[in-house]
Formats: structure tokens, C-alpha cells, sequence
């Protein structure tokens, strides 16, 4: 896909608008999971509108998003990063074998007061 | 249909006389030439544009109607502008429901500092209109000498 | 139905609410109803009547009703509940000077669908639920009331009466995906060359016997321009084929934004002419354009030719939006 | 007082008790909550991008079930809450999500079409808009007095704000005034509303475990005695997460508690 | 029939060169109604002024056509020419020959063709031309200010200079408004009281002025050198004039817990007060919320101490009706409400303040005397985080905040920040910025001295979330700078709101017919060219009331008002521009359509009698337009369905003649 069609893509699966984004880094301010990204909220919106998708699909940063919707609730110019960066997690599981966590590795991580929630979701976000 | 060769269109293009009317006026001082079948009709404002001046230009044998108004948000009369933008779009697509030539109307925003723009407006339609030929759905025969 | 309306119109009169009562009396034939006004309940016993007929639009009678002595009572459907609105907002009618009843209106019926139908010498028409018993000079015949009804009806945008005194029936809703624009998006499909055979198949039987014009709630100017010797336009009869589009354009832009497409001028029209078309035109274009708008649904807004943002279309956008398939 | 009941699977399973107590608390107060017939899971995360359909037809079939039913439909778990609260959303203003969700269960299912107009609101919003917290207040009969409480509003329950509709998703007032409602001390303390890392808890329980020792000092050092939450995976994860944990608890439970039905 | 005469000009070279103006004279000559044409070399001269004027005593004309440049050269000049011939001066139309023929076309007999037919659609013009007489108003000569800031009491002092009687109207006890609240002002730091309380003092005491303060407005009708003001007199419960402002009330006053607004609610007042000691007018009001004789019957202490027997608890509010030909609103600005942003925790915390707060903590007339303390606990402060733009440059799609950018906040901030690290060196300073913005003279060099000179951490950047936890407040945010979240215990956050039209604006608005933008600021006649006055006549604007605004550029704005009230108010009459909507009563509905689009609010309506039918009389609603306020867009002419309103000078039947003859 080309650059511009893969920042449409994105921009049309998230409902969102990057192009809105004036910079002010509140996103980053209010993500409570900043520390343990390589790129950050503020970046996800950045490389989006510079095409930088592959690169940011690649990282690990956006796995550890915990869609708490702090930035998207918090942007003073309805940019909602939280949404973007879901698809870009979304356009990444859908190529074939780009599972992020597979569903044999599910059951070591489990222990036995786990709801089940949190299977579904994990399988849900990070699987396809 | 035969063509005649010799046939120039006859444009009236309605100026409002702040902002289009100036800069017909600086493409003058620039000496930017347009064909001379556009005639200028000066007005105070686009919104003092009546569709009944649009009808009655093609029905005595126009080709063509252009106006041209001050910028969005630049009118002269704050407001005037905005009013002439609804109506124009709405007499256009009417227009063209009835199957008249869309392309023989048009709205074009030229500031007074625009005598380029101006006359590059006026090339680009009076070429626009001498494509589609002689106005004949709107015209009126007995006005035809 | 009628007979309740009757009653009512009686009480009103007799309460001494009103001194008079706006109505629909038979005309020439008994299908032909017109608008008449009832001072006595001896006139409502034997003229008034209410059929699948009455779909004359009475808003526009109020104008001058409404400034005579004392107050009149008004029978107002859905559709014309719209004019009356409107017309009040133009303060065009005296609003205290009527008693509005409103109507829950299920549809009205058109003649030429009947007859359309192969149903001749036609001598009266009941309703029956959802059909009508149709008495003919052959013998009674019956056929659905859906298949005989007025085109606005057909595609009936809403069955809520705006502003009434008291309703007679249940008050209905708003129905914005009644289908009324699919014509209008058929002729926008054709090309220009179709669309204007089309108009001119249509405009040229124009006789300009002006009865849109007398009929339409928004076209109740105190002079038309079309009468009027020192507007520049002023046109008797049409000479050309100029005149004919003229009068109708002209007159569909006048009434644009204040129109409630009631369909009086398609459903009066001799030569069948469809000329809600024109005005549909107009508000389906303002309704994508500039949102949703209908004429008379409140007292506060402004028509969207009156009105404007600082985003909206240029006309421009009528070349990439029109017609060229 | 009738209302249409979601439960969701994790109330089934893992955490029965905030069902359980929801229950009996309803029951007490009055309130009958018919759980919807054949309900399927919520999907558990709301699917953000808005090309998804598959995900969002379980909400619209809870939706139009209850739309059917003519109630007013009440969820209890946070996340159930987020997705259908949600899709609930895109079903009345998002034209597309309409016409193609409509489409598939119109053809796989042969179901009317659903455009987003029955109600769906939080056992908690049911006890403040439709009960009372007032009305809550004199049916408690056992008044939970002296004990210090931490609202844990987490994240799912309030935002958006703009979508969910429920308090003001900054300073939220509704599980303090609850809290007020039956004879306890509410705590305000700022990290109420910030992320346990539920989501992740699976995917990186280093992270989680980061998220959750944060909010629970923050608790403690503002005086917190004990948390209440509505979603079992904040439960879980505030509870086993925690290197010093404080007693969580849903707030049903201190719900039936207050109300003598535990 | 028009006698009209046809003067071709050469303009030298300029026309003569590409058009045969022989020709276009001769041609012209043969048009109907044309008794004279001829052509000259320059028509603007002496000599070509000299001959139109005989051409037109000599043959008696009653219409003239001028050929030359453009009318926006020389209309004007030949309208002079032709009115000192006797001529009305809207008997003249230029055709522009030159502009749109012989600059452009260089064919000659293209270009002569050209000028021939513009020639004749400016003669089919002429010949529906009416002598048309500008109307006059009398002005009356004195002027209303709305609003008694800073931006009010510089216009009232311009104006009153000027020797016109002027009033203040101010909703609240005293004239100064925001700006008395202020404790420093940028870039030069000196105080603003200073600054202010001698214009305080200069207003109240000049003879031409009036100060109507607690007085709000309730009615305006009338239009630019005429209008009709109701104004009304909120009951204060004390005589202004008997009140000498000693004080003894407050001291004596038992209810003292009454937020003082004046301090943003940051201590308490009396129930009847004075709100702050340099007030003027310097007289005590009684607040009828709090005080415990309006409410409950009993106490009257404040009348019994009143030495100068000035209370009266049975004032009541009373209606002033007043007359002036100039109206200045000035009505300013208030922060916006924290409420909704409480990811800084504004409403969970004392200590997270809005910086006019903040302003009042700094002032020695604050309610800390000017020591620098939290509101939690009345302890010094160590490390105080500033957050720019809350509220400011927000997407119009979020729910809260405003679209525009405050304008002011980079600035005071930078004087906070400066002020606090200049009197408290050991206080920690951070600023979060998303750009600082300081256009205007000296403002960057002010900013760069608080990063240079009192090492202000400026950190690019914003604050996610505020978290008070053991007496600190736990400050989130974004360092984008050096990429990563930094994390500050903070003793006090402030925040920088956003400003937001004054409330009374939008309902003020609606009386003075004067537009507003989506924001409620006011809206301007020209965005560049007429900044201070409303599209409105009549109505011009001071201050923040048109957009957001630091001091400087109010009061420049302020006088650049009264300059343009002052030079109205120096006329004896008005004479307006008469090409002017005007309605044919016969036509006319009263729909109401022409009104709708009125920029102006020059329309209005009145009941006529008509002759009906059979001797009857109908009384007909028809529109009105005011001559005095129309400026002739004629936007309602189109609106108009029936054709009744027409355009004086560019009538319907004078364009279409245009028309016509260009298409011929």
C-alpha cells in the first residue's frame, strides 16, 4: 500500500484525525502505561500523518497501550490517540500470521482467580 | 449542428464593487488582458445578485453569467457574501436539474487584489462557455435579432 | 371521522368559541371539495364535508380569515399544519383569531388515480378502513385506499400536526425517510440532455392559468412579481419557451426555504404538471447542504436561504455533484 | 421497578459475587431485574475501529432484546457497560456501523433492524436516577458506619466522557455518593479514575502489577481503608496485583451488606 | 424621456490609443434619449469639468454619461461636478472604458465595440435614474459606555476630553474591572493599580462623565445618532449620594462570611461592602443575598452606625431613560470555569488555582497581604507548576474549551513565574508550554528574562494528570522536548484559564442588534479596516469584548473607539449614503424574509392602514427601513419574495436595463 492510502486507511478505521493534532503533548502527559513504551502517545499521532506506519506497527509501544481512554478523553483537539493507535494494532493483526500473543501461550500466564475478561480481551486485542 | 467560426459567447459578469469590481480594475492597471466579451455589470455586493438578473441575461442572448464577490468573510457588508453563496449554489444545481448547462454560471471570489485572478477567471470561463456553444436552452428566440 | 369533525364544528360555534368555521363543502362534483366558511350549524348539517377528498391545503385562507371580526375556527391536517406554521412565523395570520383543530390524517385521495385504475362513472367514494367502496354508474366497485391516494401522500413526510388547539385523533410523528426525493433522484441520475426533455415535455403544457400560484401557502404575496408592471418581469401568459421556465424557476425560488411541500400545486395543476419536483429539488439540495431543514416545524428558525455558516459549499459544488451520468 | 438484566460472562464465572450481591440488593430495594434471555458475551473490549461489525453484533442482539422487552436495559461490569453503553452509541449516530450491523442480522438472522433506541444505563446510575440515593439511604439497615472507603472508578466506567454520559469523568461524584448512601465515609484520593492495567494483565503483568502498587499508595497514603469497584477485572488485579493489597470489594457487596440481604 | 449627454474621454494616450472615441461618441450619440455626446482628451481636467458643467446648464440635461476609468477614479469628482451644474449627482453613471476596455483589449475595434456597449448599458442606467437626496439626522451629543474596565474608562476619558457628556454603565459596585484585580502588568512590571486608580479617580471626577455603576442595561431602541437607552438602577440599599464611604458599616456589619468576589472567593466580605478601598464610586452597597435585614427583618445594625444616614432598605430598582447618538460597548472578559478540567484537580484541590487567583494571592491588597501562600495551609509554596493554555485551542468537537487562542496567558505567565522566583528564590518554577506565544513590543525579551534571568524551568510540554496525595500535588506530564513523562511533587499547580466574553454580553448583543461570532465576541464592520466599530452604525467596541486582548491594545483600542465616537458626535447632522433599501408598501407581505438577512438591523415593521375593498380599512404590517442605518448591500432585495424592496441606485429595472443592453 502506499504511504498516503496507509494513513487514510488508519485515519478511516480509527474515526479519528491526526491532522488536528497541535502538538501540546497532553496524551503523553496522561499515559499511565509512558514509561514502558518505545514511542509514545504523542509520537503514535506524529508518525501516523508522517507515514511512519510500518515502522510504528512494528514497535512495542503500542501492545502496551492499556486503552484506558486518558488520552482520548484529555486532547483538547479531538485527536483521541487511544483510537489511532487501536488501528494500528488493528491493521497489524489483520495481515496473516501477525498474531501478536498466540493462543497457545494463553494458558501459562493464567492463574486461577483470572476472569475471564481478561482472556477474552487479551485474545481480543492482541490476537486476531 | 453547424458552428459558426466568427462566434464569440457574451459573457455579463456581475462585480460587487468592493472587492471584484477593484480588481477587474487592477488587471486592468496591470494590463492583463481577458476577452473582450466579458461585459461587467457593477453591483454593491454579490448578495444584491437577484437569480432574475441571471434569467433575464441568458433569455436576451447571454452565454454566460459569472459573479464575483469578495472572499468569505472579507464582504464589505460582513454577511453579504454568505447569503449570495446559498442562493448562487442553489440557482446552479436548480439550473442544472432542469438540464441547463451547469457550466454557463459560475461563482468565483476575486479580491481587490486579485487582477491575475481576475483575468484568468474570465479566460478560463469565456473558454469554458465558447466549448458549450450558443446558449439555446434558455434562450429567448424572440430576443434573437 | 366527518361526523365527529361536524360535531365539533357545531360545539364551537354554538359554545360561541368561533362565530364562523373554515371547512371543505362539495363543488362542481362531489369529489371537487373547496373551502367554505360555515356560520351556522344548519350549514354544517347539510354543506360541510370531510371525505378522502379534503386534501385541500386551508392554511392559506386563514390569511385573510384571521383578520376579519372574531375568530374562525380551522380544520388542519399534518400537511397543512406546516403552511400554518410557516405562514404565522411570516405573521401572515393572526394566530388569536383561530381556533385550530387539528386532524390525524391517515391520506388523502386522488381522483385521477381512481379513475387510472379503470374505474369510471364514478358517483361516490366511502372509506372502509383500508379500502374504498367505490359507487359507480356500473355498480360498486372497491379498491385499496393505499392505491388511490395523493402522490404527497404516498410519501406522507409527516402525520404530526404542528400547533393546534385541541386534536381530533392521535397526533402522529415525523417521517424523514418517506421516499419523497426518490423522483427527484431519478431525474438527477439522467443526463442534462434527459432532464431537460423532460422539463420541457412538462413546462411547455403550462397555461399559466396560475393555479399553483393561487393555491400555494408561500406564494401569498400581497402582488406577485409576475403581476407587477414595474418588477421588469412581469408576464401575463407565457410567449416563450424562456417564460414558461422563468415563471417556474422564479416562483420555486421565491417559495425555496418556505415551502413545506404540501403538494397543493402538483395536485391542482390542469396539465398534471409535477411541480413539487422543482421545490423537492430545492430542499433536498438545502437538506444536504445545509441540514436538515422543514419549513413551519417551529416558530424560531430561520430558512436556509436566510440564512448562512461560514463553511458552507461553494456553488462550485454543483459541478461536481451534478447530473452527468 | 422493572429493567432488562445483562450480566456478562464474568459475572457467571469468576466474579459471581458482584452478581450475586447486585441480585439480592436489587430484590431488596424493590427493583426486578429480568436477566435477558440467551445472552452472549459483550466481547469484552469495545472495538475502537470503526470497520469492525462482528464484534459489535452481540451488544446490538442485547440491545434489541431489550428494546424488545420495552426495558430500560441495566449492566453491572464495567467493560459489559463500556462495549454496549458504546455500541449503543454507534447504532444511534454512526450511519455506517448502522446500515452494515443492520444488514448482517437482517440476513444471517432475519432480525428487525436496531438504530440505537433502547436505553442502557449502570446498576449504579439505576440506583441514582431511578432509586435515589436518598431513597437508598432510608432502606439501609445497617448502616457500614466508620468505614473509610475509596471509590475505584477505573476507566472503563467513565470514558469516554463524551459516550458514556454517566458523571463528570474527571471529578465523578456517583460511587462517593453512594458510598454516603449507605453510612460509609467516602475517601477522595486522585488516582481513582487512573488505569489498573486490567487489559494487560495477561499480556504484561509487570506492567499491571506497576499500575496497581501506584493507586493503591495513593489510596493508602490518603487515607483509604478499603476499595469498592464495579469491574471484576479491576477487582482481580487491585487484589492479586498489589504487592500490599487493601480489601477490595464490589460495591454490591457492601450494597447487600448495608441493606441486610448479604 | 432623460436628456442625457455622452462625454467620451480620451485620457490621452491611455483610452484614445486602443479605442476610436470619435466613434463611441458618434455611435453613442444615436442612442435614445442622448441629446449631446462628445469626446475629450482629459474629462477630469479643469477644462473638461468646465465644459460638462455648460453642456449641462446649456441644453438642460437631466442625465449625464461619462466614458473614462474606473468609477472608483472619478465617480465622485464628476458627481461634484455635475451637483455644481445643478444637476443632482446621481444623475451621473460612469462607463469604464479604460480599466475594462483600453488597458485590456488591444484590438482597437474590438475595444471600440466594447466601449460602445458599455456606453450604452450606462445610458439605459441613466435613463431609469431618480435625483436621489441623502437624508440628514440630527446627532444627539453624548455617549453610553458599556462597561467600566479599563477599556471603558479610557474611551469615557477620550470622549469626555473631547468636552462630550459620556456615561458609564457597570453591573458591579465599582468601575476597574479586571484590571483592579491585577497585581503586576507585563512586560514592565509595574503595578497596576498604580496605573489604574488615578484613571479611576480622573473618571469619577470629570464633569463630563457619569458613572452609573450596579446598573445593568435593560433596553435599547433608536439607531446611530438617536438611540433610546433603558437603563437600569439596581437598588444598592444605600443613598450614593449620601454615602461619604467611611467604612464604619463594614466594621460593624455581623455578616461577614460572604465570598468576596473581588479576591475569587479566596476570603470573605461583609454583606454590605465597599469591594475595595481605591472603589469609585467609593460608596458602600448592601448585598441583598446575604444581608440578614433584607432577608430575615432583623439586625439594621448598618443603618444605626451610619453616621451619614445613607441606608435604605426600601430602595428599589429604578429605570433610567436616557438619550445618545453613540453607544461603546466594553464589556470584557472573565476566565473560564476549571470546573470541567478537573484532570488538574481544580475542584478536588485548594491548592490548583486559576491565575487571576493566583494574581490575588501576589497583591499586597490580596487576602494575603501579598505573601505568597497555599490556601490549603497557609504555607509557603517550594515548587509551583504553571499549566498554559487550560481551555485555550481546543478542537471544536470537544465538549469543553474554546477554539481561540487566549491571547494573554503566555505572557502573565512568564510575570507569575518571573514574580515568584524574584521574591522567593527558593521556590522551584516550572512552566508547560505547547508554544509560547509573545508577539508585541518587549514581550519575548520579557519571557526569554524568566527563562535567562530567573531560571524558569520552561518545559514544552503538558500536564496529563494532577494527583493531591499527602499535601503535595503529584503532577504528571509530557517533557516532548527530551521525549519522556516527567513526574513533579508540586506545592501549588496554576492554571492558565481561558477567556471567555463577559456573560451580559450575548443578552446585550440581541438589544443593540450587533452581531457576535460563534464565541460571543463581538463582531466587527471590517475585520482590518473598522476594528472598532460594529457592523452596526452607531455601536462601536472596546476591548475584550471584541476578541481576546492584553492591556496596551485595549486601551489603544479604547481610544481608537472614541476617536471614532468623537468624530460622530461632532456632526450637527448625519448625512447618509442614499442608495438605500427601500420598500414598495403596496407589495410588501411583512413576512419578514428582508429582515432576516439585515446585517444592520435597519428593517422593522409597523401596522399601516391600507384602503381595502368596499370602503373597508386593512391594516397591513409592511416594512420599514431605517435610511439612517441601511447601507445598501441589498441582501434583502433578493430575500424580498414579492419584489417590494428595491435598492435606490441599483434598482432591480436599472440593472436589468443594464442587462439588456449588454446582451443586445
Amino acid at each position: 500500500m502506499k504511504t498516503e492510502d496507509m494513513i487514510k486507511e488508519i485515519t478511516r478505521i480509527s474515526g479519528g484525525n491526526p491532522a488536528k493534532c497541535m502538538k501540546c503533548g497532553k496524551c503523553s502527559g496522561a499515559c499511565p502505561a509512558y514509561d514502558e513504551m518505545d514511542y509514545h502517545p504523542h509520537q503514535f499521532v506524529n508518525m501516523v500523518l508522517d507515514g511512519r506506519i510500518e515502522e510504528l506497527a512494528g514497535s512495542k509501544g503500542i501492545w502496551n497501550c492499556l486503552s484506558c481512554f486518558a488520552c482520548l478523553e484529555r486532547c483538547p483537539r479531538s485527536v483521541e490517540p487511544a483510537r489511532i493507535i487501536e488501528a494500528v494494532r488493528v491493521v497489524t493483526l489483520r495481515k496473516a500470521g501477525a498474531n501478536h500473543l498466540k493462543p497457545d501461550d494463553i494458558p501459562a500466564r493464567l492463574d486461577d482467580d483470572i476472569p475471564q475478561q481478561a482472556i477474552t480481551s487479551a485474545m481480543r486485542k492482541y490476537a486476531k | 449542428m453547424q458552428v459558426d467560426k466568427n462566434w464569440t459567447p457574451t459573457i455579463v459578469a456581475f462585480c460587487c464593487n468592493w472587492c471584484s469590481y477593484a480588481g477587474a480594475d487592477l488587471s486592468g492597471n496591470n494590463r492583463l488582458s481577458y476577452p473582450a466579451n466579458v461585459k461587467i455589470i457593477r453591483i454593491p455586493c454579490s448578495c444584491r445578485l437577484n437569480p432574475m438578473f441571471i434569467l433575464r441575461a441568458f433569455q436576451r442572448g447571454a452565454d454566460g453569467v459569472i459573479l464575483c464577490g469578495c472572499h468569505p468573510g472579507d464582504c464589505h457588508y460582513t454577511t453579504g457574501n454568505y447569503y449570495a453563496r446559498r442562493r448562487m449554489t442553489l440557482l446552479f444545481s436548480m439550473l442544472d436539474y432542469l438540464g441547463i448547462e451547469k457550466e454557463r454560471t459560475r461563482v468565483e471570489w476575486v479580491s481587490a487584489a486579485e487582477g491575475a485572478k481576475f483575468a484568468a477567471t474570465m479566460n478560463e470561463f469565456v473558454e469554458a462557455v465558447t466549448a458549450l456553444g450558443e446558449n439555446k436552452r434558455l434562450e429567448d428566440f424572440r430576443c434573437k435579432q | 371521522m366527518q361526523a365527529v369533525i361536524k360535531k365539533k364544528a357545531i360545539e364551537l360555534l354554538e359554545s360561541g368559541t368561533v362565530n364562523r368555521v373554515l371547512g371543505w363543502k362539495a363543488g362542481e362534483f362531489f369529489y371537487d371539495l373547496t373551502p367554505a366558511v360555515f356560520t351556522t350549524p344548519e350549514q354544517i348539517e347539510k354543506d360541510f364535508v370531510y371525505s378522502v377528498f379534503s386534501g385541500a391545503n386551508m392554511s392559506k385562507y386563514l390569511i385573510d380569515e384571521s383578520k376579519k371580526e372574531g375568530k374562525v375556527a380551522a380544520f388542519i391536517k399534518p400537511c397543512d399544519g406546516y403552511s400554518f406554521v410557516q405562514l404565522q412565523k411570516e405573521h401572515r395570520i393572526v394566530r388569536e383569531n383561530i381556533y385550530a383543530v387539528g386532524l390525524a390524517c391517515d391520506g388523502m385521495c386522488d381522483m385521477r388515480e381512481i379513475r387510472e385504475a379503470g374505474i369510471k362513472g364514478v358517483t361516490s367514494v366511502e372509506e372502509d378502513g383500508e379500502t374504498l367502496k367505490i359507487g359507480t354508474i356500473y355498480g360498486e366497485k372497491t379498491m385499496a385506499k393505499k392505491d388511490a391516494l395523493l402522490e404527497r401522500c404516498v410519501h406522507c413526510k409527516s402525520k404530526k400536526v404542528v400547533d393546534c388547539d385541541e386534536m381530533i385523533g392521535e397526533n402522529g410523528e415525523e417521517n424523514r425517510d418517506c421516499g419523497r426525493f426518490d423522483e427527484v433522484e431519478k431525474l438527477e441520475a439522467m443526463s442534462p440532455d434527459e432532464r431537460f426533455a423532460f422539463w420541457r415535455s412538462q413546462l411547455s403544457r403550462c397555461i399559466r392559468c396560475n393555479a399553483c400560484r393561487e393555491v400555494c401557502p408561500a406564494c401569498s404575496c400581497v402582488k406577485c412579481v409576475f403581476d407587477n408592471p414595474n418588477s421588469g418581469i412581469a408576464q401575463k401568459a407565457a410567449a416563450s419557451d424562456f417564460e414558461e421556465n422563468n415563471f417556474h424557476i422564479i416562483r420555486a425560488f421565491h417559495v425555496a426555504g418556505r415551502c413545506t411541500d404540501c403538494g397543493e400545486c402538483s395536485r391542482v395543476c390542469p396539465e398534471h404538471i409535477p411541480l413539487h419536483l422543482l421545490n423537492r429539488k430545492f430542499i433536498k439540495d438545502m437538506n444536504e447542504l445545509y441540514g436538515f431543514y422543514q419549513a413551519g416545524a417551529d416558530f424560531e428558525s430561520k430558512p436556509p436561504v436566510m440564512n448562512y455558516t461560514t463553511g458552507d459549499a461553494e456553488p462550485s459544488i454543483v459541478y461536481a455533484r451534478g447530473g452527468d451520468k | 421497578m422493572k429493567f432488562s438484566y445483562y450480566p456478562g460472562c464474568t459475572l457467571s464465572a469468576k466474579a459471581k459475587d458482584l452478581d450475586e450481591y447486585g441480585r439480592k440488593a436489587a430484590e431488596a430495594l424493590g427493583i426486578t431485574l429480568e436477566e435477558l434471555p440467551e445472552w452472549q458475551c459483550c466481547g469484552a473490549v469495545y472495538p475502537n475501529a470503526t470497520d469492525e461489525i462482528a464484534t459489535r453484533l452481540s451488544s446490538v442482539r442485547a440491545l434489541s432484546k431489550a428494546k424488545e422487552a420495552g426495558q430500560t436495559l441495566v449492566t453491572l461490569c464495567s467493560a459489559c457497560h463500556h462495549v454496549i453503553k458504546r455500541v449503543n452509541g454507534d447504532m444511534q449516530n454512526n450511519i455506517e456501523i448502522r446500515q452494515n450491523v443492520n444488514a448482517y442480522l437482517h440476513t444471517m438472522e432475519g432480525a428487525e433492524p436496531y438504530e440505537g433506541d433502547a436505553k442502557v444505563i449502570h446498576y449504579l446510575e439505576m440506583l441514582r436516577d431511578c432509586v435515589g440515593f436518598d431513597t437508598l439511604k432510608s432502606k439501609v439497615v445497617n448502616p457500614l458506619k466508620g468505614k473509610k472507603i475509596g471509590a475505584y472508578y477505573g476507566c472503563l466506567l467513565l470514558r469516554p466522557g463524551k459516550e458514556m454520559q454517566m458523571d463528570d469523568p474527571e471529578n465523578p461524584t456517583i460511587l462517593e455518593d453512594f458510598i454516603r448512601a449507605i453510612g460509609a465515609e467516602p475517601v477522595y484520593y486522585g488516582m481513582r479514575n487512573e488505569c489498573c492495567g486490567g487489559y494487560i494483565t495477561v499480556e504484561d503483568k509487570d506492567q499491571a502489577k506497576k499500575r496497581v502498587n501506584a493507586i493503591t499508595g495513593n489510596a493508602r497514603n490518603s487515607g483509604v481503608d478499603m476499595l469498592i469497584t464495579a469491574c471484576p477485572l479491576c477487582h482481580y488485579n487491585l487484589k492479586k496485583n498489589a504487592d500490599e493489597p487493601l480489601p477490595v470489594y464490589y460495591f454490591t457487596e457492601l450494597l447487600a451488606e448495608a441493606l441486610g440481604v448479604k | 424621456m432623460q436628456r442625457i449627454g455622452v462625454f467620451v474621454c480620451w485620457c490621452g494616450s491611455n483610452i484614445a490609443a486602443t479605442v476610436d472615441v470619435e466613434a463611441v461618441a458618434d455611435a453613442l450619440s444615436k442612442e435614445p434619449g442622448v441629446v449631446f455626446a462628445t469626446n475629450y482628451q482629459y474629462m477630469c481636467s479643469k477644462s473638461g469639468q468646465d465644459m460638462i458643467r455648460e453642456k449641462i446648464k446649456e441644453l438642460g440635461l437631466t442625465g449625464v454619461v461619462i466614458c473614462s476609468c474606473s468609477p472608483r477614479m472619478h465617480e465622485a469628482t464628476f458627481r461634484k461636478t455635475c451637483e455644481s451644474a445643478g444637476l443632482n449627482p446621481y444623475m451621473v453613471e460612469i462607463a469604464n472604458i479604460r480599466e475594462q476596455v483600453s488597458w485590456v483589449h488591444k484590438d482597437k475595434a474590438v475595444g471600440t465595440e466594447k466601449a460602445i456597449i458599455l456606453g450604452r448599458a450606462a445610458i439605459a442606467k441613466v435613463q431609469l435614474n431618480t435625483p436621489l437626496i441623502a437624508g440628514q439626522t440630527p446627532v444627539t451629543k453624548r455617549a453610553l459606555v458599556i462597561g467600566g474596565g479599563i477599556a471603558g474608562i479610557q474611551t469615557a476619558l477620550d470622549i469626555a476630553d473631547a468636552g462630550f457628556p459620556v456615561d458609564i454603565v457597570e453591573k458591579n459596585p465599582t468601575i476597574g474591572g479586571k484590571m483592579a484585580q491585577l497585581d503586576k502588568t507585563f512586560p514592565t512590571l509595574d503595578c497596576a493599580a498604580c496605573i489604574l486608580t488615578p484613571k479611576m479617580v480622573d473618571a469619577g471626577q470629570n464633569e463630563n462623565i457619569r458613572i452609573l455603576s450596579y446598573s445593568e442595561i435593560e433596553d435599547v431602541k433608536g439607531y446611530i445618532g438617536n438611540f433610546d437607552v433603558k437603563i437600569r438602577r439596581k437598588a444598592r440599599y444605600v443613598d450614593e449620594e449620601k454615602c461619604t464611604g467611611c467604612g464604619t458599616c463594614m466594621e460593624k456589619c455581623p455578616m461577614k462570611k460572604v465570598p468576596n468576589e473581588f479576591n475569587m472567593g479566596l476570603d470573605n466580605r461583609t454583606a454590605i461592602y465597599i469591594p475595595f478601598a481605591q472603589a469609585v464610586p467609593k460608596v458602600a452597597t448592601i448585598d441583598a443575598n446575604y444581608c440578614l435585614k433584607l432577608n430575615t427583618g432583623k439586625c439594621g445594625i448598618c443603618s444605626k452606625v451610619c453616621l451619614a444616614d445613607a441606608v435604605d432598605y426600601e430602595q428599589k430598582d429604578e429605570i433610567l431613560e436616557e438619550k445618545y447618538g453613540a453607544i461603546v460597548v466594553a464589556t470584557g472578559f472573565n476566565p473560564i470555569s476549571l470546573e470541567k478540567f478537573d484532570e488538574f484537580a481544580y475542584s478536588q484541590s485548594p491548592d490548583v488555582v486559576s491565575s487571576l487567583e493566583f494574581e490575588r494571592l501576589m497583591n499586597a491588597a490580596g487576602p494575603t497581604g501579598g505573601t505568597l501562600l497555599r490556601p490549603s495551609d497557609k504555607t509557603h509554596p517550594h515548587t509551583i507548576v504553571f499549566v498554559q493554555c487550560v481551555g485555550s485551542r481546543c478542537d471544536a468537537s470537544a465538549e469543553k474549551g474554546k477554539e481561540y487562542c487566549s491571547k494573554i496567558c503566555c505572557m502573565y505567565t512568564a510575570k507569575h513565574a518571573m514574580l515568584t522566583r524574584e521574591k522567593y528564590p527558593d521556590t522551584e518554577v516550572y512552566v508547560f508550554y505547547i508554544d509560547v506565544r509573545t508577539p508585541g513590543k518587549g514581550f519575548d525579551e520579557f519571557y526569554r528574562r524568566a527563562v535567562e534571568q530567573y531560571n524558569v524551568h520552561y518545559i514544552k510540554g503538558m500536564v496529563g494528570k494532577v494527583v493531591p496525595e499527602g499535601g503535595k500535588l503529584k503532577v504528571q506530564a509530557s517533557d516532548l522536548l527530551d521525549n519522556r513523562q516527567i513526574h513533579i511533587d508540586a506545592d501549588m499547580v496554576v492554571l492558565a484559564a481561558a477567556i471567555e466574553p463577559d456573560k451580559s454580553a450575548r443578552p446585550l448583543a440581541t438589544k443593540l442588534t450587533a452581531s457576535m461570532d460563534t464565541n460571543d465576541f463581538f463582531t466587527e464592520a471590517h475585520p482590518k479596516l473598522r476594528p472598532v466599530e460594529s457592523p452596526t452604525a452607531g455601536i462601536f467596541l472596546s476591548g475584550t469584548c471584541q476578541g481576546p486582548k492584553d492591556i496596551p491594545e485595549t486601551v489603544a483600542q479604547a481610544g481608537a473607539a472614541a476617536s471614532k465616537v468623537i468624530s460622530l458626535l461632532v456632526k450637527d447632522n448625519l448625512v447618509g449614503n442614499p442608495c438605500v433599501a427601500k420598500p414598495d408598501e403596496l407589495m410588501c407581505n411583512g413576512c419578514s424574509s428582508c429582515e432576516k438577512v439585515c446585517p444592520y438591523g435597519a428593517i422593522t415593521y409597523e401596522d399601516k392602514p391600507f384602503r381595502g375593498p368596499n370602503r373597508t380599512t386593512l391594516i397591513r404590517r409592511v416594512a420599514v427601513v431605517n435610511p439612517a442605518v441601511c447601507q445598501g448591500c441589498g441582501a434583502c432585495t433578493v430575500a424580498c419574495p414579492s419584489g417590494a424592496m428595491d435598492l435606490l441606485g441599483f434598482s432591480n429595472r436599472q440593472i436589468m436595463a443594464e442587462v439588456d443592453a449588454i446582451c443586445k
